[in-house]
């Protein structure tokens, strides 16, 4: 259970292929041998449980139904390191936030599996009377405790747990009654790990897609979701919706239908608002082409991913601009922050507050579209070419096999995000924010996005090199890390000192 | 330091890295990038790294201090022992800072910062850091040693 | 000094021309014999003040810049009753705040001249130890004490009085050293008073704005400004940009060439930016065709003028969606409000925090324009239409008078604004809430709106109430006075309580 | 009340205005329609109204109840001797109602609803009270004057 899974000897080669049936039994008893409460898992009493539950206790339906209504969800993020501390803070999202969906976010330990540290937190999270986890230790607690989880919220609820090793928490969770789970094999293994390679990445999570299969398989619609914000870092639309084709169509291979697609925000009415789009437009595209015309795919914008500001006042705008981007871009649903962003985190009241924000700014930014803007036909353009020259690319390396397509072109830089913590990626290419407030890439590394594509992101980059007075190098870049969490008074100077 | 404080002029040495399962990579490789700029050597552990692991790189590499960044929240956990395991290793003199987002939640600085004055890290730095701060921080320390005074009386 | 103000028998007929000097010097000495601190104005005195000032502390130059520099400056409001409060107030809202623009609101006996009740409250906010008055008793303090207002602050300072009495208020704000004074004789008369005439509102203003022409003349250029909020109550543009157009006219007939112009948001992204752009089009287009091509006309947007909801979560998306609307119609300020709005005159801290949330929304929505949508050309049309109608209209009741047609257009109903308290307007215009959340007019009285564009409102509000299944009456105009000030459950249904 | 109660077939007569130099007249006038559609008789004074023209519509009308409305924050100036008024018209038990914004600034509602009770008004109601709330009250305190034991108090 250490952070890197050695493959078995006798595992399967490589592939986008379904895991077989017999297989996935096997490898499903082994799974469920790692941690006593895996024994808690009995995918019957699980099926009956999904099927007990009320329409809109359901996140496949709810989230269908969101499309069908024109409506922009709302999502936080939350969990804490007590079975009481979770259920309280759930509670309070669902109903002083009016969260439509109800997260539990799991701790790093669990995340990465260290299970035992995991149940040192809770006991020293019981001691201090606070809690010491980031996040619930799902699988600590088990089954029947999440189940209670569950049982005290009207929502459905989903697992939000950023780590390349899902298959024991989506074990607990989806037989507990969760109807979601957030995370995909290539997203988080490039950006939640070190020493993890692609590969294992991409395995650990056809073991949880494979998983929600056999749930379709007995009747119970499962939710997937692939967390598309990469590190966070102002990851530019395309190279989000490149790992979200991708990640569809393994999610796809293994029999999902149900698959959202995450996008951080880049703070660009425009931009944004055609990334959503093209997002959804692309991976129907690309879904269809390799024979996959069922699969549902509602796209989700996160609230900015990037540095926060310490201004409780200044977070509020990004808060309130987040709900109005998911809205007017026509997202299904939006994850929201908090104003303590930028310290720890949120307080329920804190989490709660800023559910209603984005609530109240969703409300008021209803039926505002931007399809007729010439902009925004432009920026579409724009992100379809790169995702196609790219996306096709790794296909081809694959010989149209997606999985090991992603492997190789990682290793070769041709797959590549800003950022990553991971060392199997090259990680060279880099974005900055151009002049007008759009994020482009300033290196592209060994990306292979189109001559003319690059062009515009440079000149749109040296214009802002320009008007600021800088040179066009890489502080470019370091700068756009910082800049969102700059105090006001660096960002818009007052008159007296600016004159 | 105290006794073996060396010429202003050898380059000084760091580890960075950020401690425990915490991926949190973009503004420990944001601070090594300052740091080289500033004229040290910086070794670079990067995301993810065990406690014991910063020791073992500090010790090999001769380092005169260790930078421990940690985001995530549980550095509280993750930090408890690890002046220990430096005096362990024979580094009891080796300049501690560690930086970040530094417990779970938003809480008081000065509470927090004690807390990890008490684990034996010779500064903290609150969430939001710039690197000058950083920088400006350990020109003192290495200057005079201003930790000194509170490191003798530990 | 009793509410109404009496005409002397020996007044000149009502008219839009220029006050002689003659005429206005006896004007200004009977008016500053009306209460002691009158004594202390000294124009002289005044004018070498107001040249000591540095550009950035002259309200007139930081607009231009603004508008050079294409910036959207902040600007709160904000009076408490005594100086100590004052000044506080004031300093905050420069420091944290990073306020454009400072304020200084009257509290309302001041406005209606009752100065020795505004003298009782005064002390008795002393002897409480809080503001028992509504604002700043200007008056009642003089221009001395006035005048260690503007010294505390780096900013320029305006003069905020809703008020058809501006008379002293005036003469001791602009002898104090403010260069911005915000009222007007048409707006504030039929919003502020019961039974003042449109007459002596009218009237009363042109002494105001012959005075700024005055320091003019001397060299001191000041901001006078009107408050097309009106009833701040679903103002619709064409209403508010109809006032703005007359009042600006009477102004720049007694020899004003910077006359700022308010609007009041209607919340809703496409009309406020077309409103921003279609008020200062057609303000220049008849100053212009009455001979004034030089006045200077900045708009500015104000946030939500109407009821307010109870939660500061709510209201914070208020405020921020506030800067982004002002940023994306190009107004050249904001005026800000608080998340206190619901309850009560905001504490310095409060009123901070509104003006840094809108700071950061107008840097977040930097370089978005909408002129590219073919929406927001339609409405531009709509409010251009709308009103050369109405003003045609009024200039031909006065034979080309904008003051003498603005009079007889009130009886008539022709000029109309909706829930005035003023008895010489007949208030029969009514507007409402569409479903796309356009403001439009639901009923519009005498008003002589072209018939297609009423058929246009009339079938955009059929449209709301069919989708709502309520009856198409007055009850829409009614709900949407609440609308924005209701609770996130009724706005937006969670999916339980609505499936 | 108490003593002149009349039957609950009458149509009752509720004076209404806006108290004061204030000029906040929608609430006020949304409240008057949705009472008239409610049955009672309004006597609207509008915006603008000072204290004693209540008191002498009051007296004319034969009014049941005055409603005041006071929005801007002035009322705790406007509204202090206005119970006194009322008595001094031979109005000692005339019900008085007061809703609005009723002091400056963000103030908890007990210690507001407190101060206008001991100025002599029967209810006090906070900000942003919807008429159905208004009526529900007037209800009530015509049916069985529950007030009247707080007032017989007085
Ligand atoms: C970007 C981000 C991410 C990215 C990280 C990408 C990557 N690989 O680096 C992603 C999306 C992957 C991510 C994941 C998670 N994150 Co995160 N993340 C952030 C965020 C928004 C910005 C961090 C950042 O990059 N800042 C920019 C850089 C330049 O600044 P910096 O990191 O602060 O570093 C500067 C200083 O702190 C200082 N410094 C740093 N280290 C050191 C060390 C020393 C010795 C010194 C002197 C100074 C110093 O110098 C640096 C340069 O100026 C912060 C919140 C915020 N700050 O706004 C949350 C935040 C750090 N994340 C948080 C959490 C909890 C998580 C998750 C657990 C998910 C979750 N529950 O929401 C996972 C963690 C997974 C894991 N196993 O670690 C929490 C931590 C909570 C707490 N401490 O109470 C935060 C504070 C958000 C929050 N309020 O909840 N995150
Ligand atoms: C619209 C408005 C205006 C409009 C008024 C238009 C008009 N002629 O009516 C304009 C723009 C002109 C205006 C002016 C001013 N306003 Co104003 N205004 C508002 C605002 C935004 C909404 C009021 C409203 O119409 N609400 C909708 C109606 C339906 O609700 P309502 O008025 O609350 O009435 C309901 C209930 O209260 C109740 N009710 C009302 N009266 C009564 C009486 C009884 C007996 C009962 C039982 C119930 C009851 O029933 C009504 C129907 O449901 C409020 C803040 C808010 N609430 O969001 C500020 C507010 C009332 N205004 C305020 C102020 C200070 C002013 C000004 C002095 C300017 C300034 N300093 O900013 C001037 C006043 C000028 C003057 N001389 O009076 C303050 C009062 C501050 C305080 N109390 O501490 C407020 C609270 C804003 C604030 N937070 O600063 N305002």
């Amino acid at each position: 259970m250490g952070a890197v899974r050695r493959p078995d000897p006798g595992e399967p080669p490589l592939s986008a292929a379904r895991i077989p049936e017999d297989v996935f039994a096997a490898m499903r008893r082994d799974n469920l041998a790692r941690w006593p409460t895996g024994a808690e898992v009995d995918l019957d009493a699980a099926v009956d449980f999904h099927k007990s539950l009320p329409e809109h206790k359901r996140l496949p339906s709810v989230m269908r139904r969101a499309v069908a209504e024109g409506r922009c969800l709302t999502q936080p993020r939350g969990g804490f390191g007590t079975l009481e501390l979770q259920m309280e803070l759930m509670r309070t999202l669902d109903t002083d936030g009016f969260a439509d969906i109800v997260p539990t976010t799991t701790d790093s330990y669990t995340r990465n599996e260290h299970f035992s540290r995991a149940e040192k937190g809770i006991e020293e999270s019981k001691r201090l009377g606070r809690s010491m986890l980031n996040g619930f230790p799902m699988v600590n607690y088990g089954v029947a405790a999440a189940r209670t989880l569950i049982e005290a919220i009207d929502k459905p609820g989903i697992v939000l747990s950023g780590t390349a090793m899902p298959k024991l928490t989506s074990e607990i969770g989806f037989a507990a009654g969760y109807s979601g789970y957030l995370g995909s094999g290539i997203a988080y293994t490039v950006s939640y790990t070190k020493d993890i390679s692609i590969e294992d990445g991409i395995r650990n999570y056809q073991y949880l897609d494979r998983l929600a299969a056999l749930y379709r398989e007995r009747g119970v619609e499962l939710h997937r979701r692939q967390p598309g914000f990469l590190t966070g870092t102002n990851i530019p639309p395309s190279i989000a919706i490149i790992t979200g084709v991708l990640d569809a169509l393994l999610a796809a291979g293994q029999g999902v239908r149900d698959y959202g697609l995450e996008l951080g925000q880049t703070l660009h009415l425009v931009q944004d608002a055609a990334a959503i789009q093209v997002c959804g437009e692309l991976c129907q595209e690309y879904l269809r082409q390799h024979g996959f015309d069922d699969v549902f795919t509602p796209v989700t914008s996160l609230h900015w991913m990037g540095a926060w500001p310490q201004d409780a006042a200044q977070s509020a705008a990004l808060i309130v601009y987040g709900g109005t981007l998911a809205a007017v871009g026509g997202a299904v649903s939006v994850t929201t922050k908090s104003t303590h962003e930028a310290f720890g985190i949120p307080t329920p009241e804190a989490n709660a507050e800023g559910l209603r924000m984005t609530r109240m700014a969703i409300y008021l930014a209803r039926n505002i579209r931007l399809d007729t803007m010439p902009e925004f036909q432009r920026e579409k353009d724009l992100i379809r070419k790169e995702v196609r020259a790219v996306v096709d690319k790794v296909l081809d390396m694959g010989d149209g096999d997606a999985a090991l397509g992603t492997v190789r072109a990682c290793e070769a830089g041709v797959l590549d995000i800003p950022w990553s913590p991971n060392r199997c990626l090259k990680s060279r290419v880099l974005p900055a924010r151009d002049a007008d407030g759009y994020l482009r890439i300033l290196d592209a590394g060994d990306m292979p996005f189109p001559k003319d594509v690059l062009g515009f992101h440079e000149d749109r980059l040296r214009e802002r090199a320009g008007r600021e007075g800088v040179p066009y190098d890489h502080d470019l870049a370091v700068s756009s890390v910082y800049e969102i969490s700059e105090s006001l008074d660096k960002l818009i100077p007052g008159m007296s000192a600016a004159g | 330091m105290g006794a073996d404080s060396t010429s202003a002029e050898r380059r000084r040495t760091l580890v960075t890295g950020v401690i425990g399962s915490d991926t949190h990579i973009v503004g420990n490789r944001i601070l090594g990038m300052a740091l080289e700029k500033a004229g040290y050597t910086v070794v670079a552990l990067g995301a993810l790294t065990p406690a014991d692991e910063f020791i073992k790189a500090a010790v090999e590499t001769a380092a005169d201090a260790i930078m421990v960044s940690s985001l995530y929240g549980q550095g509280e956990l993750d930090c408890r022992d690890f002046r220990n395991l430096c005096i362990e290793a024979g580094l009891e003199d080796i300049l501690l800072y560690v930086g970040g987002n530094l417990v779970v939640g938003k809480q008081p600085w000065a509470e927090v910062e004690q807390r990890y004055r008490d684990m034996g890290f010779d500064r903290a730095f609150p969430p939001g850091t710039r690197t000058d701060a950083v920088i400006a921080a350990l020109e003192d320390d290495f200057r005079a040693p201003a930790a000194g005074g509170q490191k003798a009386g530990r």
